[in-house]
């Protein structure tokens, strides 16, 4: 676990995840908004098969340093940000658990949601994690695989 | 020695995580990946980014003994 | 409480909210994203005072039948929603807990980003809801107050 | 005799949140109502939508026997 401030919680482990953990602590009396987005390992695939789980690899040291990237970018860009916590799940994730989530709190909604959004999709095409999907009798890297991209190419 | 990372596809082409390896510049480390892990990590190294430390590289950067080599192959974020 | 199907859950009650249960409820094998919101009390106020506790007043009944309407032209607008659930909280809510919880599944993460957002910007203008401002010593209605709109208006 | 639900600050401005008061239109049933709680609740009611049964209404619309008349006053969504 990495906290890189009071106001920022960067976290990628094994540890299942819990939207609430994240709101509590993303909760602030001059803050009247909090969003989160949840993402939860589905069915589908890019492979065709019926997803039974996911399995994420990374190194723990580089993705945590560039998801506080993205932390620290997402505050430049909504200085008015309250709280901000991405936490990601490495190993295997079943179905309908969340893999990630990020909380974000403001005193307004409109930046929180705004920039609840830049950090997942900035995460998604950013971090290095790599994905297997695992279903009945077999394995494989997702496909549509692309090139990390720098946070600030984003 | 460099510190080497092979991750996601990359470690899968290896059969390695984690190794140590030779080589004074990142293209001289990785050439020498080349020849340890065969065609198969070629192919995925083809298409993967390389950080020194944590920053990204190019093959003329130079390796220090203790500097980890990462190697990134595409991420599916979907 | 009034779960007018089994992927609409519409509720209006002085009960603490508790985002997990939405998302818990939300989640579905094919959809790998959930959006929420949640509108705390916040400490500044349009009274100029330092807020102790927001206290909510309104019919259930008419107040859940216009948070449905808004859950139905969500539906409309975004076809592609799993699960859709709209909380809100009646009566003394204290500093720093949600009075609103919103929660958004869908396949893929754009729609339920735009679907919550819409979600809660158009509850906080068509849903008869009104606000009492609470601090030592004191309380009074919200200021800035606006006529009801009807949902298609929005 | 309609049944009327009062809101927020019509009701503050009533006293009551409930009541039975008597008119066959909106207008009328309006009309007695500022003539039972008086000038702060006329202010009140100058600013709110009125709704029969759940949907807006206008003041010509008819109301019957056991219609809820419901004085919603301006909302502050924030």
């Amino acid at each position: 676990m990495s906290v890189s401030s009071i106001v920022d919680w960067v976290n990628v482990s094994s540890s299942p995840l819990s939207s609430d953990d994240l709101v509590a602590w993303a909760v602030r009396p001059e803050c009247g908004a909090v969003v989160t987005f949840c993402g939860t390992a589905r069915s589908s695939s890019t492979t065709g098969h019926e997803i039974q789980a996911l399995e994420y690899e990374t190194s723990v040291e580089l993705a945590e340093a560039r998801i506080a990237e993205v932390v620290a970018t997402a505050r430049e860009r909504w200085p008015e940000l309250g709280a901000v916590a991405i936490h990601h799940r490495v190993g295997v994730v079943s179905l309908t658990e969340p893999a990630v989530v990020v909380a974000v709190s403001s005193p307004h909604r409109q930046e929180a949601f705004e920039a609840a959004q830049f950090c997942i999709d900035t995460v998604k095409r950013c971090v290095p994690m790599w994905k297997r999907e695992i279903w009945e009798g077999g394995s494989a890297w997702s496909e549509e695989a692309q090139p990390i991209l720098s946070v600030e190419d984003v | 020695m460099a510190r080497l990372l092979l991750l996601g596809p990359a470690r899968e082409a290896a059969g390695v995580r984690n190794d140590v390896i030779d080589g004074d510049t990142v293209a001289l480390v990785l050439q020498h990946c080349v020849t340890r892990y065969g065609d198969a990590f070629a192919a995925v190294l083809a298409a993967s980014q390389v950080w020194v430390n944590g920053e990204v590289a190019d093959g003329d950067d130079p390796v220090a003994a203790n500097d980890e080599v990462a190697v990134l192959p595409p991420i599916s974020g979907g």
